[in-house]
């Protein structure tokens, strides 16, 4: 039996330097995404690069504020996402609400639902300011500071509770079933 | 190891609903975490590799903007309104200070307008880059996405230069614009840039739109007609590519439109590849316009309208009324009624994104018979912006 | 319909339409040889503009405390906070901005009576998501030669404040800056009006001067 | 260069002579519907009110008369008058005229009907599910009316945009937050 917690320094000095983004643009931070990662940034010189499937993912941005709606879809798609994993919170809306502090549509602290592990100014950040974020979240996986997965997996209950609040109980099953009287053609007319 | 067609069975005697949902066909999930629907979900029904029936599920970035607008004093509004466009944030910052303007009363003086013409002109320049940049990544030819993301940095330059911020500018507010432009230097620098963009376009006709690639997969792609484009409301360069020459800076012309010259391209196919090639073209004419505008240079005078009303900010009050105004975008015909009851906050504020009317209904028509591999194409060539469906 | 009267330009089909190519696709390969547009980040810096809307500053003497950076934030980010610096409460209350608000429109900036608040080009502002860190992320802008000084020491954009600490029992506030000072102010309340003795309560305060409007 | 001037000398006349072409256009329509209101806002800007409960007749008449685009169907909440203005923006491309179709419904939720035009303009549709999802008001004969739209389950039924709908107390125990200042505060500053 090898133990492989010896081999984890070396674990983490891999995660590090491949780090693969989700391709989820949930904000209007989506705008800076294409020039972080087309040639004028180049975040590929990090070994970063959008993944489209959240399976081989390690790094989440949220990109800017998130409606209850995406929500939904960002805890799933984290929940996809194989340990260990990353959360980067752009900009002001995911830590305060930001300019919809007083919308019914938009999440004021995103730590309540899932982890964040980094979180960075601006509205909406420059990608420099991101570049410096990921610097950090590097740095953070170095030390082994960067926990959050690890969070969402021992407090699980209370984000669960806290989900559950926000959306009412059962919510990824109605999520599912929604469309389907919608896309068949016979039970359509029954609602 | 239980077989699936047991799993099956029992979850039908649980009263679960199953895929697939007929016989042959199954449910596909198309978006909003995927590349190219930007937070835009579409449920697909498939049949093999073909949809049989598409429904736009819209409203993940919905904010609530026209309620948010209600609570802000008229000036602040700027600060919020220009979130409703994200590739081109100046269109929803105009539309809302002309129709401002129009119910204040005021002329807006001539140096503003020019500022604002630049403005706009440079947004459209900047926006037609990102859905190049967005065109190619999904029709496999990512080199031009490349160029056209570092082209794009040019503007933003200029952009955070003239406005303070590199994509929401918050720069065009009522009575005028918010600073004046840094000084000649820009201007030569507005002329490089444009002059560089320009010399670079045959580079993106060689690789994106005469790429014979680009042409077995966008020919014959989501065919629209004149009489169905016109009944389900579509403008801008996706009706233009139907063969109606609907160009608002032509048929309700505002700011300094009418005195340029330019040329309202339109083509009789309606296909996904009529859509590219009229907004390769429009790209071509922005540029010209630019042009024409350092040409003309910006006018002396005050940037912003002088009153004494403007004073005290947050009392700022705007006379009772209503107005329409709306600019041409690149996605369309961008629109804002505002109504005012008098007092220091607007009471009703609507945007009208373009989106709406060829996003979700058009959508879905076209989408149906398409391959699951046209689909982000056709998205593409109609160039849906999520963000001003949900507002 | 008919379209009568089109008196503008319409570009003819001939210019718009293009034809499918084998050859000039592999035109591409020219640049293979160019220098690329890469900013190499973490070795090279970029220019930003030297008026991009950053962080504020604030010149504690110039400030009258008017609120009207709070009136027309469209945020709500800011706050007039009453403060004591040694022992000395300040004559007006001073703004607090809280950046999980903020939106870096800077209307605050353009209303503001006396040129007190202004705003300064840095941007980057990274933290871990931790309550003590996230004090940061809520300040009292400082001045803005104090900001002048620390960028010309540390060129790299970034916020003036290593660390804010805040206590939550005595209200006591400890800025860490950049390049070494520390400085110290109480919070004595928030609102208008000066807070009383007993129990200062900015809400009706700011009701009441509301409600006229 | 020289279309642009031309079009713009074009203009000038127009405005002197007071809108002509906008008058002869809103006479023509009032002849075939008698039962409208209308006046000229401005060049380019026409302005009808209609009853309610012959809206599908206008339209009707405005599609014959070759207003081809439908922009949008928005809805002003009048709290005061307890009514509903539904103003449906219509452009014609061929008159390069904007249009106001302005038409007032009770208020109440269960009053608050119209028929739909979904049949004379096929995108009304779409600015019919926003308006029954914002404001409640239903379109008899869009089949689509039920169909979730933009807003999420929590919302469905409170029809967020009216204006007696007090969002910050709703926010606060959606989102279980007191502001971050001070709890006591209740009020907006702006």
């Amino acid at each position: 039996m090898v133990d492989w917690r010896l081999f984890e320094p070396l674990f983490e000095f891999a995660r590090k330097r491949s780090l693969w983004i989700v391709a989820f643009c949930t904000g209007c931070g989506g705008i800076e995404m294409p020039p972080l990662m087309t040639s004028r940034y180049d975040l590929e010189r990090f070994g970063m690069m959008p993944n489209p499937a959240p399976r081989m993912a390690d790094l989440f941005l949220i990109t800017g504020y998130v409606t209850p709606k995406t929500l939904k879809r960002i805890i799933i798609t984290y929940e996809m996402q194989p340990d260990p994993k990353y959360v980067l919170a752009h900009g002001s809306c995911p830590l305060n609400g930001g300019i919809y502090w007083d919308a019914y549509n938009a999440i004021k602290h995103l730590d309540r639902y899932i982890p964040v592990d980094v979180v960075i100014a601006g509205c909406m950040p420059r990608p420099e300011a991101v570049m410096d974020g990921i610097k950090k979240l590097m740095e953070m996986i170095e030390n082994g500071t960067a926990d959050g997965w690890k969070r969402y997996r021992e407090n699980y209950e209370w984000y669960k509770k806290n989900q559950d609040e926000l959306f009412g109980e059962g919510w990824r099953e109605r999520e599912a079933r929604r469309w389907i009287p919608w896309l068949m053609d016979k039970k359509k007319k029954e609602k | 190891m239980v077989s699936q067609s047991e799993l099956i069975k029992e979850a039908r005697e649980n009263g679960m609903e199953l895929l697939p949902l007929d016989k042959d066909t199954y449910e596909l999930f198309f978006g909003p975490q995927h590349m190219a629907t930007e937070n835009f979900s579409i449920i697909l029904k498939m049949d093999g590799h073909r949809v049989v029936k598409a429904i736009a599920n819209p409203g993940f970035l919905h904010r609530g903007f026209e309620k948010l607008a209600e609570l802000r004093p008229w000036y602040t509004n700027i600060a919020l309104l220009l979130r409703i466009c994200v590739p081109e944030p100046d269109v929803p910052e105009a539309i809302y200070s002309m129709a401002v303007d129009e119910l204040m009363g005021w002329e807006v003086p001539e140096r503003a307008h020019w500022i604002r013409t630049t403005v706009l002109e440079m947004a459209r320049v900047s926006a037609y880059l990102f859905w190049i940049m967005g065109l190619s990544f999904k029709l496999g030819v990512y080199t031009a996405g490349q160029w056209a993301a570092a082209y794009r940095e040019r503007l933003m330059a200029l952009f955070e230069e003239l406005t303070g911020a590199r994509v929401y500018h918050i720069y065009t507010i009522p009575g005028g614009v918010r600073r004046d432009i840094p000084g000649d230097k820009w201007l030569r620098q507005l002329k490089d840039t444009v002059e560089y963009i320009k010399s670079k376009l045959p580079d993106f006709d060689h690789l994106v739109f005469e790429n014979y690639i680009t042409f077995k997969r966008m020919e014959g792609i989501g065919v629209m007609d004149k009489k169905f484009a016109l009944a389900e409301g579509v403008t801008g360069p996706n009706l233009r590519a139907t063969g109606v020459p609907y160009d608002v800076r032509r048929m309700d012309p505002y700011l300094l439109y009418p005195e340029l010259d330019f040329e309202v391209p339109v083509l009789k196919e309606g296909d996904a590849l009529a859509r590219a090639l009229i907004r390769r073209y429009e790209l071509e004419q922005d540029l010209y316009i630019l042009e024409q505008l350092l040409e003309m240079g910006p006018p002396s005078g005050p940037y912003k309208v002088q009153d004494p009303r403007l004073k005290n900010l947050p009392r700022f009050k705007v006379p009772a009324g209503d107005a329409f105004a709306h600019v041409e975008s690149t996605k369309g015909d961008f629109g804002a009624y505002v109504v005012s009851d008098g007092g220091n906050k607007p009471y009703r504020v609507q945007i009208r994104g373009p989106s709406i009317a060829h996003g979700i209904r058009v959508l879905e028509q076209l989408l149906v018979g398409a391959r699951i591999a046209d689909v982000p194409v056709i998205l593409m060539s109609l160039d849906n912006c999520p963000p001003d469906i949900d507002r | 319909m008919e379209m009568e009267e089109i008196d503008f330009k319409v570009a003819p089909e001939s210019k718009i339409k293009k034809k499918p190519s084998y050859i000039k696709p592999w035109l591409g390969l020219k640049y293979l040889f160019k220098k690329p547009v890469t900013i190499k980040i973490p070795y090279e810096k970029t220019q930003i503009a030297e008026k991009y809307r950053g962080f504020h500053s604030l010149d504690w003497k110039k400030c009258i405390g008017c609120n009207f950076c709070g009136q027309i934030c469209p945020a709500r980010a800011i706050e007039m906070t009453w403060i004591e610096v040694d022992g000395k409460v300040e004559k007006r209350p001073h703004p607090k901005i809280d950046y999980g608000r903020c939106t870096f429109c800077q209307f605050c900036v353009d209303v503001c009576p006396t040129g007190a608040l202004g705003f300064v080009s840095n941007y980057m502002l990274t933290t871990e998501w931790k309550d003590e860190e996230l004090e940061l992320f809520d300040w009292v802008p400082i001045h803005p030669d104090k900001i002048k000084e620390i960028n010309e020491k540390f060129p790299d954009y970034r916020f003036p404040v290593a660390k804010i600490e805040f206590n939550k029992e005595t209200k006591e506030v400890t800025y860490y800056l950049r390049d070494g000072d520390v400085f110290k102010f109480k919070i004595l309340g928030y609102g208008l009006r000066p807070p009383a003795a007993a129990k200062p309560k900015p809400a009706k305060i700011e009701k009441k001067e509301e409600s006229p409007s | 260069m020289a279309n642009g001037q031309e079009e713009k000398g074009e203009v000038k006349e127009m405005t002197g002579a007071k809108w002509e072409r906008e008058q002869a256009l809103v006479q023509k329509i009032l002849e075939k519907a008698p039962y409208a209101e209308g006046r000229v806002r401005r060049e380019r800007r026409i302005e009808f009110k209609v009853p309610a409960d012959r809206i599908r007749d206008f339209l009707m008449t405005l599609k014959e008369n070759n207003f081809e685009l439908m922009l949008q169907i928005t809805v002003v909440d009048w709290l005061k008058e307890g009514e509903y203005e539904l103003v449906y923006q219509m452009w014609s491309i061929t008159h390069r005229t904007h249009a106001m179709v302005k038409t007032r419904i009770p208020r109440e939720l269960d009053k608050a009907r119209m028929p739909t035009v979904k049949d004379i303009y096929p995108v009304a549709e779409t600015y019919e599910r926003d308006a029954h999802d914002f404001y409640g008001v239903y379109f008899e004969g869009n089949e689509k009316m039920e169909m979730p739209w933009i807003l999420d389950d929590a919302e469905q039924g409170l029809f967020p945009h009216r204006k007696d709908f007090d969002m910050l107390a709703y926010v606060k125990k959606k989102y279980k937050i007191l502001d971050r200042f001070d709890e006591n505060k209740d009020n907006y500053v702006i």
